[in-house]
């Protein structure tokens, strides 16, 4: 193995290490000052003030959202395969089933930054690219209830579908419009309005013995 | 056959304070006592509790008092599938996220046979020298911090700061990066890494010698770590100690040789080791480590070679068979392990982590007491200890 | 140093040492059952023996197999002269389960076999400290086992 | 209005009826309070952004222009802020303590020369008071530790007073130099005496290493880096004053800057000249006409300018170096300051018997 010893401090006696120590202390400060004298040394960024000038880097996660296309539509089929990969059931898909079309489709896409971790994974699994991370880091609320989105515009089927529709007016009676925080939110520690109790049976506390 | 005599009774915190608090009678005793250090101290680096026995300034017995930060990792774990193992070691050493999840995704690769190509090997082992290199910053900035002078911990951050940049092109994140997947990584490389890397290498460079100017060289970072905690080579290997602490004590033990993985059997270092194993050694041994750092960097970075960056597809089901599977990497602060029972469905039956820090942490006890405070705070720096590790 | 060959004299080695071992199957390492009567002893060999020097016990930890009734405790043994590693597993009843402790062979063991005991409640004889090391001294229960229940632990709804 | 003739304004008060003198009292008390406050504000919007200089940060920035009224803010937020006594805490104790630590600042303050005619209290042992007031400065640290029950107040305290205890000596080694050298405990003689040169250069390695002496000694006393130990914040979180917010950790901060105020002024007027222009040799030598142009700035500017310097190496030194170890810190005092100070003394004492320093015609033995 190519091993390298380190070296150690000098050692001496006291009046060379005194000197020594003299010196080392002006390098030391020389350094400091090169900084001080050297104004454009200076790395801080002003974040607030410089927000028009900060550029992220395109793969920065710090927020999902929906690929929507130009029309507004996007093109979840609510597979629910991100469900399943989120490790902490962070993603709630709801789907429907209109009456008229008996085809499942996406209603909400529930979304919980409280508890995302941003690994990144519903994205690299979705089969149709309909997730992608976004650089919106600014996304502090007062309330946590607030950090459960729905990422869908609407409830209603993909955009493949919809655009087989040649009639606008058409295509928006098989949709229905969606707010940000549409829906019911999933797993927490606290319930929130709109989910049943049945979906979170209470546990009991079954300690071990010693 | 349990003999129950030999088994002792299970003691509490208290009892064990109580018993450690008996002193001595004689009209010269000066009277010991006890200070908690922790959980909430700026050089603990986390919220490590540390009780200590003063007498006077001089530290007589140390008892670390864990679990503030554990969060049942292990047993979180045994709750998602293989995949999702990767991103919660991210929350462990998260100064070393790459470098876990390489491990983790070592482990599954090791049990579901998935085979790697070249690229994927060179990226790995790129992204953990970069990993090393700016753990090592944050500490070295740190470790100033620890011992009185703010400046370095300015300078080491700035610096650091340059490598997260360039983990934020091409991964997207700045500390819990979730990169190294099973068979693969996350994403392929930025179209400017190359470019970017060898201007942080150019940079670094004429950095080293500002590091020394500044701290290396200085008489007071000298007189305050020459023979302080020292720990023998015998004991640290008892210990358990692994990575630069146990190479501070003049172990030659470096997975990254020993056992070589991705492509360090390729590539050229030289593996630092101390000669007597006090903090300047252990300091020491990290300045010189960050160097080999750089120049391993130097030497993978033009030869990348061509190919997928995922091997596998990211939404197959993993199971590998039934088994134990084990694998270990020398992260920045020591020897990550990763042990996996697999009964062959879709999620481990158990996940064990051997942390570095867990297994560094406990030469505290035997290298501190004899010590002052000052010599305490730059040990458990010297040590590079990050909580969340040791807690899990 | 790390040859195939030496691997083979370590198992003769092992085998050697007390006819109740037997290699265990599906391990990703070199790994043996051990009896738990001569754990102690083949230990205390294995540190000792001057080919091999196992002088670092990397890693201690324990499987709960419930439907066996069985514990199985982990040591992964390491030398850092020779750089071989060997898995050795111990199994013992789930039902007051005790294990002789190894911390006055390797230090470490001493708080590995904590994290055990906290997690598991396996016992050790002869613990210098035998307390909790990551939860509370009053916590009731043992995390790891598989049949732990608490009112904080959260259920996935899908 | 001047300097100087505001100057002239307190002197011919003092020369007026005694029925004038409480209006008096109050005007120099409210106005050293007001200098003193201003002060203190200004050093730690200084100190701030020199330490971010230093460290290629920009410092604060947002109050005011490049963040000008930061510490006037800061000051405000302090005034406000919950005032929290430990529940077992002797309150008498850990209310004055504070007070102490300020009043004695206060006290050293009226005996620095701000100019030759701005002094409020010349007197003729001006140095003895200086170093025996400032010694009360450490009553309030040990009171503050002792009284807040905090273990890790304590130790900081008895830190500070063993510390302060020791660097007293080779302070006071390196003042008795300046001492021998001008023949005088008044420090406007002493000035004076420094009307051909400073002591600093006049008189050849003793006056530097006396300098040096005292910069690292004083450094110690007023508990900045690197001898923080009271209050080094990754050891002992923070010292004696961890117990203590709001106003009460504000009295601490004031008088831990105006202490650096006081310190680097006596340093100013001991070794470089205090408000003396910088003069080489008398007005009759070769150089009379660079010290008339060194004249034309005024005493005051002279003063401050010498004051900031040394303040700014204070700086300097807190944001270069490490702190050191308790052991050490004693070991730098008496094995290596105190022997060169009592040898530079001796080295003083023969060459002020010789007259063996630059100008000394007309003064010596």
């Amino acid at each position: 193995m190519n091993t390298v010893i380190v070296e150690r401090p000098g050692t001496g006696n006291l009046v060379s290490r005194f000197f020594y120590g003299f010196k080392s202390l002006l390098i030391g400060m020389r350094l400091t000052f090169k900084y001080l004298s050297h104004p454009s040394t200076v790395v801080t960024q002003q974040y607030p003030e410089n927000r028009k000038s900060l550029k992220l880097a395109d793969r920065v996660r710090a927020q999902l959202k929906f690929e929507i296309d130009g029309e507004g539509y996007h093109k979840c089929t609510a597979c629910h395969i991100c469900e399943q990969q989120c490790p902490n059931a962070s993603i709630h898909v709801i789907e429907r089933k209109p009456s008229a079309t008996g085809k499942p489709e996406l209603d909400t896409f529930i979304w919980r930054l409280d508890s995302c971790t941003f690994c990144n994974l519903c994205v690299m699994v979705c089969p149709y690219q309909v997730l992608k991370m976004d650089a919106t880091f600014e996304s502090s609320v007062y309330d946590q209830k607030l950090l459960a989105y729905n990422l869908s515009p609407y409830a209603g089927p993909t955009s493949g579908v919809l655009m087989k529709i040649e009639d606008p007016e058409a295509r928006k009676k098989m949709i229905e419009p969606r707010g940000q925080y549409a829906g019911p939110t999933a797993l927490s520690g606290y319930p929130l309005a709109g989910i049943s109790k049945k979906q979170f049976p209470e546990t009991t506390h079954q300690g071990g013995h010693l | 056959m349990v003999n129950m005599e030999l088994i002792p009774k299970v003691t509490s915190l208290d009892e064990r304070l109580g018993a450690m608090a008996a002193h001595d009678d004689s009209p010269l005793a000066t009277q010991e006592y006890f200070v908690n250090m922790g959980p909430q101290h700026p050089s603990t680096h986390g919220v490590l509790r540390l009780v200590l026995k003063l007498d006077g300034e001089t530290v007589r017995e140390v008892i670390p008092v864990l679990g503030y930060i554990h969060r049942g990792m292990e047993k979180k774990a045994e709750t998602v599938g293989y995949r999702q193992q990767v991103h919660l070691t991210d929350r462990l050493d998260y100064l070393c996220s790459v470098m876990n999840n390489w491990v983790v995704s070592a482990t599954i690769e090791k049990a579901a046979k998935i085979e790697l190509n070249d690229r994927i090997q060179v990226v790995r082992t790129i992204f953990a020298e970069l990993q090393r290199l700016q753990s090592h910053l944050l500490w070295w900035g740190v470790f100033g911090m620890d011992l009185g002078a703010f400046t370095p911990f300015l300078y080491g951050f700035r610096d650091r700061e340059k490598i997260t940049k360039i983990f934020e092109e091409t991964i997207g994140a700045r500390l819990t990066m979730n990169y190294i997947q099973p068979g693969g990584m996350m994403y392929d490389l930025h179209p400017t890494f190359q470019a970017e890397v060898k201007s942080l290498l150019l940079y670094m460079k004429p950095m080293f010698k500002e590091y020394d100017e500044l701290v290396t060289g200085n008489i007071i970072i000298q007189e305050r770590l020459r023979n302080v905690g020292c720990l023998d080579a015998k004991s640290a290997i008892a210990l358990g100690t692994s990575g630069p602490v146990l190479r501070a004590s003049g172990v030659p033990h470096d997975l990254r040789k020993s056992k070589p993985y991705g492509v360090y059997d390729k590539v050229n270092f030289r593996v630092p080791i101390g000669s007597v194993g006090d903090c300047w050694d252990r300091y020491a041994v990290r300045m010189l480590e960050m160097r080999e750092s750089v120049s391993i960097i130097e030497q993978l970075i033009d030869n990348i070679p061509e190919g997928k960056h995922l091997t596998v597809k990211p939404g197959a089901k993993i199971r590998p068979p039934a088994g134990v599977y084990f694998e270990q990497m020398e992260t920045a602060r020591g020897i990550f392990g990763v042990l996996m029972n697999s009964d062959g469905s879709e999620k481990p039956t158990r996940v064990n982590y051997r942390t570095p820090n867990f297994h560094n942490l406990w030469c505290l006890t035997k290298i501190a007491p004899g010590g002052k405070i000052g010599d305490l705070v730059s040990i458990i720096s010297s040590l590079d200890v990050v909580v969340p590790d040791i807690d899990r | 140093m790390n040859t195939p060959c030496m691997k083979e004299e370590l198992q003769v080695l092992i085998t050697s040492l007390d006819s109740e071992i037997t290699p265990r199957e599906s391990s990703s390492i070199l790994a043996y059952k051990v009896p738990i009567q001569s754990l102690l002893k083949i230990m205390t060999i294995l540190k000792r023996d001057t080919r091999f020097e196992f002088d670092q016990l990397q890693l201690h930890s324990a499987l709960d197999w419930p439907a066996e009734q069985r514990f199985e405790a982990l040591y992964i043994l390491n030398s850092t002269k020779t750089n071989l590693e060997v898995l050795l597993t111990v199994n013992l009843p789930r039902e007051n389960a005790v294990l002789p402790s190894l911390s006055s062979i390797w230090a470490i063991a001493e708080w590995q076999e904590r994290e055990v005991f906290d997690m598991f409640g396996v016992r050790y004889e002869k613990h210098p400290d035998l307390r909790r090391i990551f939860l509370d001294d009053d916590w009731i229960g043992f995390p790891l086992r598989k049949d732990y229940q608490d009112e904080f632990m959260l259920r996935r709804p899908w | 209005m001047s300097v100087s003739s505001f100057s002239r304004n307190i002197v011919s008060h003092l020369d007026s009826s005694p029925g004038t003198s409480a209006a008096l009292f109050v005007s120099g008390l409210v106005g050293t309070l007001a200098f003193m406050s201003l002060m203190a504000l200004i050093l730690i919007y200084v100190e701030r952004k020199v330490a971010a200089h230093f460290q290629c940060r920009l410092g604060p920035m947002r109050v005011g222009w490049h963040g000008i009224l930061q510490s006037v803010a800061d000051a405000l937020k302090l005034i406000l802020k919950e005032d929290i006594v430990p529940f077992s805490a002797d309150k008498l104790m850990h209310a004055t303590a504070p007070v102490f630590a300020v009043v004695a600042m206060l006290l050293t303050l009226i005996a620095i020369p701000l100019s030759s005619s701005l002094t409020l209290a010349d007197s003729n042992i001006g140095v003895l008071y200086i170093s025996a007031v400032s010694g009360l400065g450490v009553l309030g640290i040990l009171l503050g530790g002792w009284s807040s029950n905090n273990k890790w107040s304590l130790i900081g305290a008895m830190r500070a007073g063993a510390q302060i205890i020791s660097y007293e000596l080779s302070a006071t080694l390196s003042v008795l130099v300046i001492i021998m050298l001008s023949g005088s405990l008044k420090l406007s003689t002493i000035i004076q005496s420094q009307a051909n040169g400073w002591w600093i250069w006049r008189a050849p390695g003793v006056g530097l290493i006396a300098f040096i002496t005292f910069i690292i000694s004083s450094t110690a006393e007023i508990n900045r880096t690197p001898f923080d130990l009271a209050e080094g914040e990754s050891e002992l979180t923070a010292g004696f004053h961890t117990e203590y917010s709001g106003m009460r950790f504000a009295f601490f901060f004031l008088a831990e800057y105006l202490n650096l105020f006081v310190v680097s002024a006596l340093g100013a007027t001991l070794f470089l000249g205090g408000w003396m222009p910088l003069h080489i040799g008398d007005q009759q030598g070769l150089f009379s006409g660079f010290n008339q142009v060194m004249d034309l700035i005024p005493e005051f500017v002279w003063f401050m300018l010498k004051t900031a310097s040394l303040i700014f190496l204070s700086m300097w030194f807190r944001w270069t170096f490490p702190r050191l170890r308790v052991d050490q810190l004693m070991k730098l005092e008496w094995k290596i300051l105190m022997p060169i100070g009592f040898l530079n003394l001796v080295l003083a004492a023969l060459m002020t018997f010789f007259g063996f320093f630059f100008f000394a015609t007309g003064r010596g033995f």
